[in-house]
């Protein structure tokens, strides 16, 4: 219909949806049924989302490596629910860890494109953040965050594991802030989270 | 046959429970004299004249005939609600058993290795040292033995790397089973998660696949007996019944395969479609092999039969049946080796590729559900099912046999069947950690070539078994004739196969003889070519050379 | 000890190949010593113009046994003048590879010990330059029919330097987007990098903070 | 799996190949147009991150180059520790080539175990980097710095540790009967095609010849160390999958001896410690090239013959190189491995073309 809800019958069904709204809002709130229902089922929601991350099994550069460590024996990231998917329909984290072509710009909006909600992005290396030691070249974007919204930083070149698995971390807070849970310690800041600098 | 005494009669207790609840019910329905018209008489002013009430139905007289159906309904709904809730709470430990034993045997040099730091550990570092954190300093002797076992046999080395990427110790705490409840995790997440149907997929093919394949997985656990009275149902026929609904989900993946619009899982279900017919006729051949030997076919009575009237588990008595039953059963489940429609390396995730949020979790957990439908099967068929591991034997034993009845008989049935089935899953773990991804043709020719004729053998050794162990009155004719087709065939399809098609098979041929591709497309010069093009460019320079010094001479 | 290729049968081989080469007609080759490390190497290093290219190609296949193509490089000098605008360098590499035997169904592996081989046998490599006039379509003859090794070389230089080679059979970018502008080729010396100075790249919208001690650097 | 980003176009009919095209350039960077802009020493960054699998063996074969260039001479303590990195930097190479193997024919166990011996070595080539993956390591005329304290000790626990985990891959691949169906009889390549198309190292040795830049240019102190260049013995038809995993397992071992023989032979023993910066470490070298010279080198990288070809600048350039040309063994071989699979069922794919080793980051530049 009109996008900005002129509606020209006699009563304005979205007034209505919007007084109702408003009445239900202070109903729950006045009656504490708001907080039980977050608290119960918001929770366990933001519990499961932080506790199952299943990032895409996209390798692009040298980042792809640090990231197969991360998953092998010695950094262990599937002790903390990182299982990688090789399918974006199954995956809630898109790990972009490479420099982005102009040829592979259109590929990777698709893959972000095909994940489901909920999904977050993590710009793994400089590479990814900024076009790092490529960022005078004539075919790399300047950073994936020029086509895809980026939640999580981390910087290094290569990153190493530890620092793969402290951005998984990072996000976990991240998706603590989003979540339902108002009093889970979210930290206050809305700015996206660079790992190293807190 | 009489079935194994267990204490957890479950199905005697809900229809005592429903008998009882049925007749309190009959006592407490009213009697007859209130059989006749009821009038409601209201003030005056409000409705003109009375409301008068038909006459009301004697219950009494026709609860005497519905009785029987509404005890049968609602012990029904009682036990397949019980058997649902243990299903799915026992299924838990398999994903569970899955993580952590694939890990340790990946991480691990070897596989006894493995086996034996699933508990001890290696090299000092331990799943945790979860002996410590037991009350009393009860754990101190597992301690004391586990540093013994590491000094002596554990490969305790003196580089620290070696030593840290050898502990895969966890977080939390013990007693919580560290990573034990990241199944709920997930599930509650493909719960949350974005439903997307692509956009050139048949929407309603897409739709309906997961629900035929969890559906019918489900189903298979209504005739899945967890203890000789804990079974929702158990008609004559079960183990047909579960086998006709187990071959009903390759239709849901082919279904998903296709309605997705997408070549992988095209291609995924495609190889599905194909594997699962190949091995669906010898996996039902071996399961008549077992039904033949222990004359029935419901599951109840094949495992009463070894318990009882045998006295000896059918692995026992049908080693090849048994495996010809778990090599099946791998393929049906779609594991390593044989996960052809599911390979990551060539198809990105298989046929179910293009699925994600819940649907893709039900997939998920029909897999899991497939693999301990599986498990339990072969638990039930040849590992003697609720029975305890050579319990008869150790009954028969002159003193300790009364002291190991009276244990026995205090355990429940269905343990037996947990620790079984859960072993045997740990047994597919181990197979998919040691071995490889299998190719599609090669899968085929396995199947046709040597598990068909191999399950023939089997039925008739088990007929074999079934006529002359059991019952003699049979001729040797039948079994004879049996055994004689199926070598016969075996030697028909394993000397008399074409040589040349199956090198041509195997090894195609090499990159020379085929139509050339990027980049040899262009015509490419031989040899032979460049030889002619230079002589003739030798000739004339030798040519224009001898006329130069000739003008120079001249000159 | 290991066994490499000696020194003075290699060069003796250079020097025969060149002396060879030279007798062709617009090609010009000698022996160039260069030391890699703490070995010493010779290679044949060979100028050859561009109409005796294919010969001299057709030359090196036939009669000296130069059987495999290594890299293809493309040079743009703008300030070289007139006769040398463009640059072509091959580097060819003299192996003496022949596919192991077959001996009674069993394939016997060629195991050659480096320190005893002689004559043509000596793996040599050479490289050949080829100057291109001032122009703008530069054109050398292709050998991709020759080594199809040197197939993809030729591609990746027409994609990347816009040297462009005749005959040729399907050539198309390799490296770039396929949707890349025609006549683009970024290894030409016109094309600058993105911030190649840093007043451009202080005024980008990346808001890099400004240095005054950069004001009119060029990078 | 981690063999990088490409496509591979394939036609297929049912579950045959019948053409494939392969697509690249998905991460291409324009390194060769950057180093246009670095001087010598920074373009040996660039270098590191040419190939992600094996940065050591491309940071030397561009160091041997511009020493060509520049005419430097170097030590030979330097040389030999420089062996030593890029022989532990093989050694790593091949074993993400294995671990990568496992998974494209369904084995994920093999990818753990091999990343767990990769750790090992990436920690040896950490102490002399100092960096995990991109070292950074030679410099002109040297190296960075010494082998530090107690390296040949640990060296050569974890390469003798290494060579004893070798038998436990072959226990896992060779004496697998399904690895040896899905590997022997596919993806055949004959020794003269290959050298036509260009391929050479280990994919060249597994057809039967025993062909090495290492021996046949020698360029560094390979002449010092008694070793054989690792020869596979090919099936009638040409080599296929199992040839060329054969031999990379036997490179690796030949590696991990050379290691330990180097750090036997080592000038002035490997436990004696110099200050980065001493004579026996690095030699002075000139920071501009002359006018119109050119450098090049053929080095033996852990996946062929890679070569960077330098054309000074001279002093209107400063100090940087007027062109710098790549010659990526990859670039070269993914075309013919791609014509390999044709005729080949759709599930040898990934074998045939992880048999192969690609790595997209060296072909893409």
């Amino acid at each position: 219909m009109d996008g900005d809800g002129q509606n020209y019958s006699v009563f304005n069904s979205r007034m209505l949806v919007d007084t109702v709204g408003d009445i239900t809002d202070d109903a729950l709130k006045a009656s504490r049924i708001k907080d039980v229902i977050g608290v119960l089922v918001g929770r366990v929601f933001n519990w499961s989302q932080r506790k199952s991350l299943f990032p895409l099994h996209l390798g692009i550069k040298c980042c792809a490596l640090e990231m197969a460590a991360a998953g092998a024996s010695r950094f262990d990231a599937e002790r903390f629910g990182v299982f990688f998917r090789s399918s974006p329909r199954q995956c809630d984290v898109l790990l972009v860890n490479g420099p982005i072509s102009k040829k592979f710009a259109d590929p990777i909006v698709r893959l972000w494109e095909q994940m489901p909600e909920p999904k977050w992005c993590i710009a793994m290396g400089e590479c990814a953040i900024s076009g790092g030691p490529y960022f005078q070249s004539y075919n790399i974007l300047e950073g994936v965050d020029t086509v895809i919204p980026v939640d999580v930083y981390i910087p290094g070149c290569p990153p190493r594991p530890e620092a793969l698995i402290d951005g998984f971390d990072k996000l976990r807070q991240k998706i603590i802030r989003i979540g339902a849970a108002p009093d889970d310690g979210a930290p206050e800041s809305k700015n996206p989270i660079i790992v190293g600098d807190d | 046959m009489m079935a194994t005494s267990d204490w957890l009669d479950l199905r005697g207790w809900i229809e005592g429970l429903v008998g009882w609840s049925m007749d309190n019910v009959h006592d407490a329905l009213p009697s007859d004299d209130i059989d006749g018209t009821v009038t409601i008489s209201l003030p005056t002013g409000i409705w003109p004249e009375d409301i008068i009430l038909g006459r009301v139905f004697n219950l009494q007289d026709g609860f005497g005939q519905i009785q029987p159906a509404l005890e049968g309904f609602f012990a029904a709904t009682m036990i397949c609600t019980v058997v649902f809730t243990t299903m799915m709470l026992t299924m838990l430990p398999i994903p569970y058993i899955e993580r952590k034993f694939i890990g340790r045997l990946m991480d691990r040099l070897g596989a006894t290795t493995t086996l034996r730091s699933l508990w001890i550990g290696e090299s000092g570092v331990t799943a945790g040292k979860w002996w410590d954190q037991l009350p009393f300093g009860m754990g101190a002797p597992v301690g004391w033995l586990n540093k013994t076992l590491n000094s002596i046999w554990g490969n305790d080395h003196e580089l620290e790397a070696v030593s840290r990427v050898n502990n895969r110790g966890y977080h939390g705490y013990w007693f919580l089973l560290p990573g034990f409840f990241q199944a709920f995790a997930d599930f509650t997440k493909f719960a949350g998660k974005e439903h997307i149907v692509p956009k050139e997929a048949d929407r309603t093919v897409y739709e309906v696949a997961p629900v035929i394949i969890i559906s019918t997985t489900v189903l298979v656990f209504a005739f899945v007996p967890f203890g000789p009275h804990f079974y929702a149902a158990s008609p004559e026929l079960s183990v047909v019944f579960m086998m006709a609904i187990f071959g009903v989900a390759p239709l849901g993946v082919f279904f998903a395969g296709w309605a997705s619009n997408n070549k992988y899982t095209l291609i995924g279900g495609m190889r599905s479609a194909a594997q699962l017919t190949a091995y669906e006729i010898p996996l039902l051949i071996t399961v008549l092999g077992v039904c033949v030997i222990s004359g029935s076919f419901n599951v109840i009575e094949i495992v009463d039969f070894q318990a009882q009237e045998s006295n000896v588990w059918n692995l026992f008595m049908l080693p090849l049946g048994a495996a010809l039953f778990l090599i099946t059963m791998i393929a049906e489940v779609e594991r390593i080796p044989f996960d052809m429609p599911e390979a990551e390396a060539e198809l990105v995730e298989g046929w179910w590729t293009e699925y994600g949020g819940m649907r893709w979790g039900l997939m998920f957990a029909a897999e899991y559900q497939r693999c301990y439908a599986a498990c339990i099967l072969f638990a039930l068929f040849f590992l003697g099912g609720w029975e305890a591991p050579f319990q008869g034997t150790m009954e028969s034993i002159p003193i300790a046999g009364g002291g190991l009845e009276l244990l026995f008989s205090l355990i429940p049935g269905i343990v037996w069947v947990l620790i079984k089935a859960w072993l045997l899953f740990a047994v597919f773990v181990w197979i998919r950690a040691s071995l490889h991804r299998v190719r599609t043709d090669q899968i085929l020719e396995f199947g046709w070539q040597w598990l068909l004729p191999l399950s023939i053998v089997n039925l008739a050794i088990a007929m074999f078994l079934r006529v002359w162990v059991w019952d003699g009155s049979w001729g040797i004719v039948a079994p004879a004739v049996m055994i004689l087709s199926g070598i016969v065939g075996l030697v028909i399809l394993v000397a008399d196969e074409d040589k040349e098609a199956l090198e041509s098979m195997t090894r195609p041929y090499s990159t020379y003889a085929v139509t050339k591709a990027y980049p040899g497309r262009h015509p490419q010069t031989s040899l032979e070519d460049l030889q002619r093009q230079y002589t003739a460019y030798t000739a004339v320079k030798a040519a224009t050379s001898v006329s130069l010094s000739e003008t120079e001479a001249g000159s | 000890m290991g066994k490499i290729v000696s020194a003075s049968s290699q060069k003796a081989a250079a020097e025969s190949m060149a002396s060879a080469l030279s007798s062709m007609d617009g090609v010009s080759a000698e022996v160039s010593e260069r030391t890699s490390g703490t070995n010493p190497r010779n290679v044949v290093s060979v100028d050859c113009a561009s109409d005796n290219w294919r010969q001299l190609a057709e030359c090196l296949r036939v009669e000296h046994g130069v059987d495999y193509c290594s890299m293809i490089t493309g040079i743009h000098w703008p300030e070289g003048g007139a006769e040398k605008n463009w640059e072509v360098v091959y580097h060819f590499m003299r192996m003496g590879i022949s596919n192991p035997p077959v001996v009674d169904g069993m394939v016997q592996p060629i195991i050659t010990d480096p320190t005893t081989l002689e004559g043509t046998d000596v793996p040599l490599e050479i490289e050949v330059r080829i100057a291109l006039p001032e122009t703008t379509d530069p054109k050398v003859a292709s050998v991709q029919d020759i080594w199809v090794g040197a197939d993809w070389n030729e591609k990746e230089t027409w994609d990347l330097v816009g040297i462009d080679f005749e005959g040729h059979v399907g050539m198309r970018r390799v490296l770039q987007p396929h949707e890349t502008p025609v006549g683009f080729h970024p290894l030409q010396k016109q094309h600058k990098l993105r911030y190649h100075d840093f007043e451009e790249m202080y005024d980008d919208a990346q808001g890099f903070l400004r240095k005054p001690s950069d004001a009119g650097k060029i990078k | 799996m981690t063999h990088g980003l490409w496509t591979l176009k394939i036609k297929v009919d049912g579950e045959t190949v019948v053409d494939t095209e392969p697509d690249l350039g998905y991460i291409h960077r324009g390194v060769e147009k950057i180093c246009e802009a670095r001087d010598f020493t920074q373009i040996t960054t660039y270098c590191d991150r040419l190939c992600y699998a094996s940065a050591n063996t491309w940071s030397h074969s561009y160091i041997y180059a511009v020493e060509d260039l520049l005419e430097v001479e170097v030590p030979e303590r330097a040389e030999y520790i420089r062996l030593i990195a890029v022989e532990l930097q093989r050694i790593a190479s091949h074993l993400m080539w294995l671990g990568a193997y496992g998974p494209d024919i369904g084995n994920l166990s093999v990818m753990v175990w091999c990343l767990r011996e990769r750790e090992m070595m990436m920690d040896l080539l950490q102490e002399l980097g100092g960096s995990r993956m991109h070292y950074n390591f030679p410099r002109v005329g040297g190296v960075k710095r010494d082998l530090p304290h107690g390296f040949a000790q640990r060296a050569r626990a974890k390469v003798s540790l290494f060579l004893n985990r070798i038998q436990e891959y072959e226990a896992l691949f060779d004496e697998s009967t399904i690895f040896l169906i899905r590997t022997q009889g596919v993806g055949y390549s004959k020794a003269e095609e290959m050298v036509n198309h260009g391929v050479t190292g280990p994919n060249l040795r597994a057809g039967g010849v025993n062909y090495d830049v290492r021996t046949s240019h020698p360029y560094s102190v390979y002449s010092e160390l008694d070793w054989e260049v690792p020869v596979e013995r090919p099936s009638v038809k040409g080599a296929d999958c199992y040839d060329r995993y054969r031999i990379r397992v036997e490179e690796m071992r030949v590696s991990a001896m050379m290691v330990l023989e180097a750090l036997e032979k080592i000038p002035r023993g490997a436990d004696t410690y110099h200050e980065p910066g001493d004579p026996a470490l690095i030699a002075k070298a000139p920071s501009r090239a002359p006018e119109g010279a050119s450098g090049s080198h053929h080095f033996e990288d852990s996946r062929g013959e890679s070569m960077f070809y330098l054309a000074g600048g001279g002093e209107a350039r400063g100090k940087n190189p007027y062109r710098v040309s790549i010659r990526s063994p990859m670039f070269i071989t993914i075309p013919y491995a791609s014509k390999c699979m044709v005729g080949y069922k759709v599930a040898d794919i990934p074998a045939i073309m992880g048999s192969f080793d690609p790595c997209i980051g060296e072909t893409d530049r």
